[in-house]
């Protein structure tokens, strides 16, 4: 059974005919779309990128801020948190433990955010293609915009790629964290499927979703209810067996 | 009487915000230069704030944190007002020299209260650390207030500004207290917080400190407070020791003269450790400052 | 109407004949030879009580026995202050009667011998007639000490008998000095003789020996080793009767003589040393008690050397302040030994007293406050007035006295509410507080009411005891008193004449 | 029947009220009724003490041993007595309710706090000199008894202070009768003429005597010990009253006898040979020196009631320097901060009191995030500690703007930085209390804890709200100090309802306070309508570099909260003041013991027969033979 | 059982010549292979460590024999004096697949051992710590055994992307290879 239920290949998501500007609900009066028009100007030239260095591929990113090719003079800079970040770079191989923190750190970035793959092992393995420890493809657990082709693309790549990302911002494109929202249901099957149904993350996307009005037809699903019938601890009163207790090496204590 | 003033409490705080915005963009500039880089275009500060203003979603930890970035925004823009600029003299005459150096330590506190209310422990040690900072740099810059108070026997600035400008660059605050002035200029940039005193937003330590919970609009205020902190800190520094602004050109070639050479410090300095931010800044500065106090209080 | 002076002889004649005649009815009726004593005890108080008004109205009454006119026989003399001493000892005998109904007869004996004998010291204006008497208190009370004779008791009764006969047999080498160099033993004599007689090296050392001698009783500082043993081991009652009255009926003979005897600045000077050493000595080694039973001794010890510099300060204001101290510590400290009787032991064994006995906690904490000295109670006045007179003359050793007063202060806070914290402090879980007997608390919460009543009369009563002391320190008041006719002159001749008394009245 | 006796009635009433139904439930409520109609009574007395030295006179006097003692309030009484009065009335009014239900025994709090009011009444207007003795010693008790409740350690602390207040009465007392040795009689006029005329000698020992016994009360330097600990152990409210105006009476004392009776002039021109120093100087330097010492020690308490304390004799220090400067702004600082320090201290207290109330526990290891349970003692909280701190909203601010200004003026600019550094330090050190406290991470054995009753609360906000009214309009009690300043004989200092005008420089509350509000209306409008939506998360969605946080992860920074500082001043905390007291302490347990070994009646005889060598020696002299 | 020993170092040769069946063959210049039987190992470590010098145990390596179902262990065992790797090989039937542990001889074995239980299921009585240490996600068998074939579990686990856009087609319809 090759083709996972539900999974759906994020390129062909690209096709989908999405006409320019009105696929953002809200912007309906001319103000508003005036004001979202700026913004999105704004947010295309101020990228802050998360400096979490998740694979090999991380080396390529120093080159690419500092003196020689100087993303600053786009607007590129590097934050320490996910709280402050737009971009997250998936810089090579995931391996399982490291997809949790990277979802983590995900779900704590604050909308719009972009995912950005590098390198052939989130696209499709790349050469750890038959390992059983990492995943094959990114864009199955985090909503990826862009992927760069290469066993770690060089800084010119990378250069590239944040410019097709601020020209896709700038047409209003770059939208892939809507998904998340819209689909959270199919990303929480696949991610329950390799961790197991005990997954959750102390972030409650479903009230978030409902919060900012980004509900889609696939936010809540039976996953989601699963993710709710585990969870039914309330957020005040986390029970002693919070499933990473393993995770955390506890018992080692 | 009271439009203009009202007219003045409006146009003050947008002045600093730009001339602030003006400052941030030369201090990321000046940075590059020094890496061998181009450095950011003209108009980032205010994408940045604008791009923080307008995310889609935002994390608060609750009601204090939300007033606590009000607070932050309301002190800074208080403190603008108190500080007399070419032409604008604002509510200079109803606070003096004490009451604005105290108004800039309520911004400080604002902050505090909401990165605690961040319960998040890098935000904790660095308010911790901000704090230590402060003590460090204040003791100078209290010996250099001090001073300059009893010089010229006054502390409203309205009355330093005119006695500075009496007799041209001669009666100058840095022409007639030269150490004064050498102390308030080491105190003055350890308050802006770069290094080699950035102890408080060290990135590698404590994930940049206060700021590790601030996202959208709360890390909006910050980077606007910032812009505001630059301005005011020269701004004073120019009062206090440059005569203030005859006119704006003056004033602003000061202003960015001052910071300029503050920013270009910063960038070739590692960052101190808490304990050794004390003890230099109790040593050196503080040791020019009794100097220069002595000095005034001797005639 | 005729002064009453011969009724000043009843109080020292009737207790002790009476003491003579208990044992001959006890062969008849035990309890009877008990009621006896205790009658005659009763009289004494009424004759002294007609006497105080007597004097309270014209002064001083002079006595002379035996139809010998003044400087040859022996003669009485009263003033406000023995008779307020002789009243105080006497109501202090009823009111602490040492002996239980059912003891041996020999012990109310004791009691009523004492009374006898200290009226005598209280009242007799001769020298070596003091000296009899004294001899005659300290006897009674190494009896009155050994009580029933335990193994504790009798040691320390038998430590306290060498102690004071030590004491006397000096003081009877003082005396003998004073014969030698005045030729007389009258002290109203002595005392106009004594400016150019006793100034000399033989009178120092006679006021030395007199000091040490009558020391003994009155705790002055080298010779009160005995107190803190003796007032540990005897019954509650001795302690009080001793600590409390005897001490001041000795300590007001040191007075008397330094100020009729000795009126030089030397005398005066020693006193005050032996005072401030006293003081010293009290206070610290109170500090280092570990009983309610020996803070109180050694709080005595001290008091009496706070008494010993007032009298040492030339004046009224001296005699004053002394008298003073005195009376608050003849009230206090006797209230003291009726509580520390039942709360025996080492101090923070007193947990929980508080609660099992909230009346006898709440007089502890009222008379220490007094004690310590604080306003508006009758402790605090005393010592104001003793700081006030002190500081009149500011000689560098007055000035080291005030300052060892002030710290004295501190020290005795500091062991008395270490004490009255312990009383208060929580119990150890399954043990109560120690109880109480009825009667010592009634006895101690009489005296307390007592200081009350002084404390809400005080302007009255300080008053009084100023006008008793301004009577007691005119030396030549004194003399023209006892011997009228020779006030003025230094005639050498002998008159006899019993009935020359001339109506002369000092305000 | 003038104003003040119904006062002293009034105060004897309530003690008695108490006495007969403070176990009751009403208790509380009652008591609050009765303060308030003290506090009614103390305004009717107001419009009598306009004129500069008017003052009520109470029938009570009397004569004793040729003295003659009397009773009567003047402005500066009243100013205290007002302060005083009030500080009584929120204590009872935040024990009327759930707090004095659980206390052990509530009737006792109840009646020592009106014993407390009715002996600092007492102190508060005496007319001489034995009068305030006798005041300052009933009040020294009244406390000794207030903090002997809870027993235990409480009964240590208030056993250690006696002592201290003890020796500091004695010392008043040889200055008193030093005095009056010289002086007609006791009343503060004749007391002023005989100190003139007295040898400059004599006046440095009245003068030190004076300001070590009246220090001990206010905590001075060598003698601050025995206050924190005494402070905090007392129950909550009743600690709020002590440390709220308790410890101030040594300052009323010390304006009573070193402005008026000794007066300034004196204390100028009293001057050490070789140092330029004189005596007023030096008593400033010790009021500028506590400061900054207590309020370092304070820094590092990890107990929140230890740190308020602390924190109490260090801003005792900034009155004594306000006073002494002596002119009219700084007198007018030095008293108003008596009355700002009493009322945010209050606050803070009682805020404390209530989260023990609820938590059981004050320890700063021990709490945390309890802003989300307990808001309202949060508000009142950070009111207290920015008014502590001396930033602008609060009143604070104003009274330390008037004493810098005062020490300027004055030339003084060493005591100015130290005044300036201490500030700085109550900053560091207030935020530790309130981030320790309700900020950070929420305990999970915290996790039902509810805010405190309504009666605990209202007084509390009441507290924090008068804290910024008088911040905001200085004028009002600016208008209770120019009693004050009236009986004390100082000029009176211009100001209007926002502050002061100066020529070198004003102060205008109205407009700063006015600003800030306005600006941060306008913070909010940015904030909340620029800014997007903002949704608030639970403390577990945190950043922790990639760790998921759960409920037994102690995920919260609070212990040992300022380490670079403590690296570089933890070697300069040497406690020589403790050791010195300890050793004080083992030396007279020395001395009791050898003088108790030497009453041994067996070596009596040695002792006599040394008595009697020295003797011989002694006649010698004495006798005038060689 | 004696091999080629002449070109072993004489004081090794002495250690080595104590314990009886034991067959070295010098691999190199400054490198031993000794075989023994599974019980006969922990005493020469002990040996080693205690005459030899060999105090360093580098690492434990396991070799999974599915032919004759068994695991071999290697132990490699250095030593700075002589400048030495001697690596003693065992062989343990895989099925019950239990080993005594030498942590009480090399420290650092506890963590090769857990290493080796984890990635072959191989359990070493005695050692101190066998949890879960780097697949701690992992619920599936030691995938480091042969018989395990990470092919299928991929597969089956995860999803593949058909990603067969034009230009791949085209190349593909040319006959693949790299056009000159």
């Amino acid at each position: 059974m090759s083709e996972n239920a539900g999974s759906r290949n994020p390129l062909q998501l690209r096709d989908q005919p999405e006409t320019c500007r009105t696929a953002d609900a809200e912007e309906r009066s001319a103000w508003q779309r005036v004001i979202g028009r700026f913004a999105d100007n704004c947010r295309a030239r101020s990228l802050f990128v998360l400096h979490y260095c998740t694979g090999c591929g991380a080396i390529e990113l120093p080159p690419t801020i500092t003196s020689r090719f100087d993303m600053e003079r786009v607007g590129v800079s590097p934050m320490v948190t996910p709280r402050q970040a737009d971009i997250l770079l998936i810089t090579g191989y995931v391996a399982l433990k490291t997809l949790k923190r990277v979802i983590l750190s995900y779900e704590q970035m604050q909308a719009p955010k972009y995912v950005i793959g590098f390198g052939s092992c989130t696209i499709n393995g790349g050469m750890y293609w038959n390992s059983y420890a990492t995943i094959k493809q990114l864009d199955q657990y985090i909503p990826t915009d862009l992927f760069i082709a290469g066993c770690m693309p060089r800084p010119e790549a990378v250069q590239e790629v944040f410019l097709e990302l601020m020209r896709m911002i700038d047409a209003g494109k770059a939208n892939a964290w809507r998904d998340y929202y819209r689909n959270y249901d199919h990303y929480l099957a696949n991610q329950q499927a390799l961790f197991g149904p005990q997954w959750h993350t102390p972030t409650d996307i479903v009230a978030e979703a409902k919060h900012y009005g980004l509900m889609g037809p696939g936010t809540t699903g039976p996953h989601t209810r699963l993710l709710d019938q585990h969870a039914e601890w309330a957020l005040d009163r986390i029970p002693e067996d919070y499933p990473e207790r393993g995770e955390n090496e506890r018992s080692e204590r | 009487m009271t439009l203009s003033l009202l007219a003045e409490l409006i146009v003050m705080p947008l002045i600093a915000f730009v001339v602030g915005l003006a400052l941030v963009l030369m201090m990321r500039r000046v940075r590059a230069r020094i890496e061998r880089r181009i450095g950011p275009p003209l108009l980032q500060p205010v994408y940045d704030i604008v791009k923080l203003y307008a995310k889609r979603t935002q994390v608060s930890h609750g009601i204090m944190h939300d007033l606590a970035i009000v607070m932050l925004l309301g002190g800074i823009t208080t403190s603008v007002c108190f500080l007399p600029v070419p032409g604008l003299e604002g509510l200079a005459r109803q606070g003096d020299l004490l009451t604005l150096v105290y108004l800039m330590m309520v911004p400080m506190l604002g902050l505090a209260l909401g990165v605690g209310s961040c319960a998040n422990p890098n935000g904790s040690i660095g308010i911790s650390r901000a704090l230590t900072a402060m003590l460090a740099y204040d003791v100078p810059f209290v010996f250099v207030v001090i001073g300059l108070a009893v010089a010229y026997g006054t502390t409203s600035l309205p009355e330093i500004i005119a006695h500075q400008q009496s007799g041209g660059i001669a009666t100058w605050g840095a022409a007639e207290m030269p150490l004064l002035a050498i102390a308030g200029f080491i105190a003055m940039h350890a308050m802006l917080g770069k290094e080699p005193f950035e102890i408080y937003v060290a990135p590698a330590e404590i994930a940049t400190g206060p700021m590790a919970e601030m996202s959208g609009k709360y890390m909006g205020a910050l980077f606007v407070m910032q812009s505001f902190q630059l301005y005011t800190i020269g701004a004073l520094y120019v009062t206090m020791f440059l005569g203030g602004g005859e006119n704006w050109l003056t004033f602003l070639m000061k202003l960015f003269a001052v910071v300029f050479v503050s920013v270009a410090l910063t960038n070739v300095y590692g960052r101190y450790k808490t304990d050794k931010v004390i003890r230099f800044m109790w040593t050196w500065p503080t040791g020019i400052a009794l100097a220069g106090l002595a000095l005034v209080m001797m005639h | 109407m005729a002064r009453s002076s011969e009724l000043l002889v009843l109080p020292i004649a009737l207790p002790i004949a009476a003491a003579f005649l208990m044992p001959v009815v006890a062969n008849v009726q035990a309890s009877l030879a008990r009621w006896l004593g205790i009658a005659v005890v009763v009289a004494a108080l009424g004759v002294a009580a007609m006497l105080a008004v007597d004097i309270a109205q014209s002064g001083p009454l002079v006595a002379a026995l035996g139809g010998f006119a003044p400087p040859l026989g022996i003669t009485l003399y009263a003033d406000g202050i023995s008779i307020t001493l002789l009243i105080a000892l006497l109501a202090g005998g009823l009111l602490f009667w040492a002996a239980s109904p059912g003891d041996n007869v020999r012990s109310h004996v004791l009691m009523v011998l004492l009374m006898g004998a200290g009226s005598g010291l209280a009242l007799s204006g001769d020298l070596f007639n003091l000296f009899v008497f004294y001899e005659i208190t300290a006897v009674a009370s190494y009896g009155l000490v050994a009580g029933r004779g335990s193994g504790a008791e009798a040691g320390a009764a038998l430590r306290y008998l060498i102690v004071g006969t030590l004491g006397s047999s000096l003081a009877l080498l003082g005396i003998a000095l004073v014969y030698a160099s005045t030729g007389t033993l009258n002290l109203a004599d002595i005392a106009r003789l004594a400016p150019e007689r006793l100034a000399g090296v033989t009178g120092m050392a006679a006021f030395l020996l007199l000091v040490l001698g009558f020391g003994v009783k009155a705790e002055l500082t080298p010779v009160n080793t005995w107190v803190p043993e003796v007032y540990a081991t005897a019954s509650a009652r001795v302690a009080s009767l001793l600590a409390g009255i005897v001490s001041k009926l000795a300590i007001v003979i040191v007075m008397r003589i330094v100020v009729l005897a000795f009126p030089g600045e030397q005398a005066r000077e020693l006193l005050l040393v032996l005072g401030i050493a006293g003081v010293v000595a009290g206070e610290f080694a109170a500090l280092g008690s570990a009983t309610l039973i020996q803070a109180l001794s050694y709080s005595s010890v001290s008091q009496l050397g706070l008494v010993a510099i007032a009298f040492a300060i030339s004046g009224t204001a001296g005699v004053a302040a002394g008298l003073a101290l005195a009376l608050h510590h003849a009230l206090v400290k006797p209230a003291f030994f009726m509580l520390a009787a039942n709360w025996r032991g080492p101090i923070d064994g007193l947990a929980g007293a508080a609660k099992a006995t909230p009346v006898a906690a709440a007089v502890f904490v009222f008379l220490a406050l007094s004690i310590v000295g604080v306003p508006p109670l009758p402790g605090f006045w005393a010592k104001y007035l003793l700081v006030t007179a002190a500081l009149a003359k500011a000689s560098p050793l007055v000035l080291l006295a005030i300052a060892v007063v002030l710290a004295a202060v501190v020290v005795e806070a500091a062991y008395m509410f270490r004490i009255a914290v312990a009383l208060y402090g929580q119990p150890a879980p399954e043990r109560s507080g120690p109880a109480i007997l009825r009667g010592d608390l009634a006895r101690a919460t009489l005296l307390a009411a007592g200081l009350a009543v002084v404390t809400l009369t005080a302007p009255a009563v300080l008053d009084a005891i100023h006008r008793m002391a301004a009577v007691a320190s005119d030396r030549d008041a004194y003399i023209a008193h006892v011997l009228p006719e020779r006030g003025a002159r230094a005639a050498l001749s002998v008159s006899v004449g019993v009935d020359q008394r001339t109506e002369r009245s000092i305000p | 029947m003038s104003l003040l006796d119904i006062l002293f009635l009034g105060a004897l009433a309530v003690a008695l009220a108490m006495a007969l139904l403070g176990g009751t439930r009403p208790a509380g409520v009652i008591a609050t009724l009765s303060y308030a109609a003290l506090l009614a009574v103390l305004a009717l007395m107001e419009p009598l003490l306009a004129q500069s030295n008017a003052a009520i006179a109470s029938s009570v006097k009397f004569q004793i041993i040729g003295e003659e003692i009397g009773w009567s309030m003047n402005g500066l009484g009243w100013f205290f007595a007002l302060i005083t009065v009030a500080a009584a009335l929120f204590a009872s009014w935040f024990s009327s309710g759930q707090w004095g239900a659980v206390q052990y025994d509530m009737r006792r709090q109840h009646v020592l706090l009106a014993v407390n009011v009715f002996a600092m009444l007492v102190l508060l207007s005496s007319q001489d000199l034995l009068g305030l003795f006798i005041g300052w010693e009933l009040v020294s008790w009244a406390s000794f008894a207030m903090m002997t409740q809870r027993g235990g350690a409480a009964a240590r602390a208030a056993y250690r202070y006696i002592l201290y207040a003890l020796a500091g009465a004695m010392a008043v007392l040889a200055a008193i009768v030093i005095i009056r040795a010289h002086a007609a009689s006791f009343n503060f006029a004749d007391a002023r003429m005989a100190v003139a005329a007295l040898p400059s000698a004599t006046k440095w020992t009245v003068v030190a005597l004076l300001t070590a016994g009246f220090g001990v009360k206010m905590g001075l330097l060598p003698f601050h010990l025995w206050q924190a600990p005494a402070y905090s152990e007392t129950p909550g409210a009743s600690s709020a009253f002590l440390n709220a105006i308790s410890a101030r009476m040594g300052l009323y004392a010390l304006i009573v006898t070193l402005l008026q009776v000794i007066g300034t002039d004196v204390l100028t021109n009293l001057s050490v040979q070789f140092i330029w120093l004189d005596a007023r100087d030096i008593i400033m330097w010790l009021a500028a020196v506590t400061m900054v010492v207590a309020t370092f020690i304070a820094l590092m308490q990890t107990d929140a009631r230890l740190l308020l304390t602390w924190h109490g004799i260090g801003q005792g220090g900034y009155m004594l320097l306000g006073v002494l400067i002596a002119s009219p702004l700084g007198t007018a600082g030095g008293l108003m901060h008596v009355m700002n320090y009493g009322i945010y201290q209050a606050a803070l207290i009682l805020s404390v009191a209530s989260v023990m109330h609820r938590t059981g526990t004050s320890d700063l290891d021990r709490l945390g995030g309890l802003i989300t349970r307990m808001p309202l003692s949060y508000v009142t909280m950070l009111m207290g500690i920015i008014g502590l701190a001396g930033l602008p909203p609060m009143n604070g601010f104003v009274s330390k703007w008037m004493i810098y200004k005062s020490l300027l003026e004055g030339r003084e600019p060493l005591l100015l930085a130290l005044a300036f550094v201490t500030t700085l330090g109550t900053i560091l050190s207030v935020y530790k209390l309130i981030h320790n406290i309700f900020l950070g991470q929420l305990r999970q054995e915290h996790w039902e804890i509810r805010e405190a009753p309504l009666s605990m609360t209202v007084p509390m906000l009441l507290l924090g709200a008068i804290c910024f009214v008088t911040g905001a309009m200085p004028g009002l009690t600016l208008q209770l100090v120019d009693r004050a300043q009236a009986a004390i004989g100082v000029p009176l200092l211009a100001h209007h309802l926002g502050g002061v005008t100066l020529a070198t420089g004003s102060l205008n509350m109205l407009w700063v306070v006015g600003t800030m509000l306005a600006m941060m209306g306008m913070g909010a409008v940015i904030f909340y309508l620029l800014g997007g939506r903002h949704r608030a998360v639970h403390q577990y969605d945190n950043y922790a570099g990639g760790h998921f946080l759960s409920a037994d992860l102690r995920y919260h920074f609070s212990h040992e909260f300022y380490p670079g500082l403590a690296r570089v001043i933890g070697p300069w905390y040497r406690g020589w003041i403790v050791r010195a007291e300890a050793s004080l302490i083992r030396l007279s347990d020395i001395i009791g013991h050898a003088w108790r070994g030497s009453f041994d009646a067996g070596i009596t005889p040695l002792y006599v027969m040394a008595a009697l060598v020295a003797g011989l020696l002694w006649v010698r002299s004495a006798g005038g033979l060689p | 059982m004696t091999s080629q020993r002449a070109s072993v170092p004489a004081q090794l040769d002495h250690i080595l010549h104590e314990m009886s069946e034991v067959r070295v063959t010098p691999k190199g210049e400054r490198r031993v292979r000794v075989d023994l039987a599974a019980d006969r190992l922990p005493t020469l470590l002990q040996l080693l460590k205690g005459h030899g010098g060999f105090l360093h145990l580098s690492s434990i390596s396991c070799v999974d024999w599915p032919e004759t179902d068994e695991f071999e262990l290697v132990y490699h065992v250095w030593s700075y004096e002589s400048k030495m790797l001697i690596s003693a090989h065992t062989l343990i039937a895989k099925s019950p697949g239990r080993f005594v542990s030498v942590y009480d001889i090399h420290a650092p074995a506890g963590f090769y051992e857990r290493d080796i239980h984890e990635m072959y299921g191989v359990h070493f009585e005695g050692s101190p710590n066998l949890n879960k240490f780097i697949l701690t996600s992992w619920h599936g068998p030691p995938p480091m055994l042969k018989s395990f074939d990470t092919r299928a579990y991929v597969d089956e686990t995860y999803a593949w992307r058909d990603y067969n856009p034009q230009w791949l087609k085209d190349i593909a319809a040319k006959g693949g290879g790299i056009e000159e």
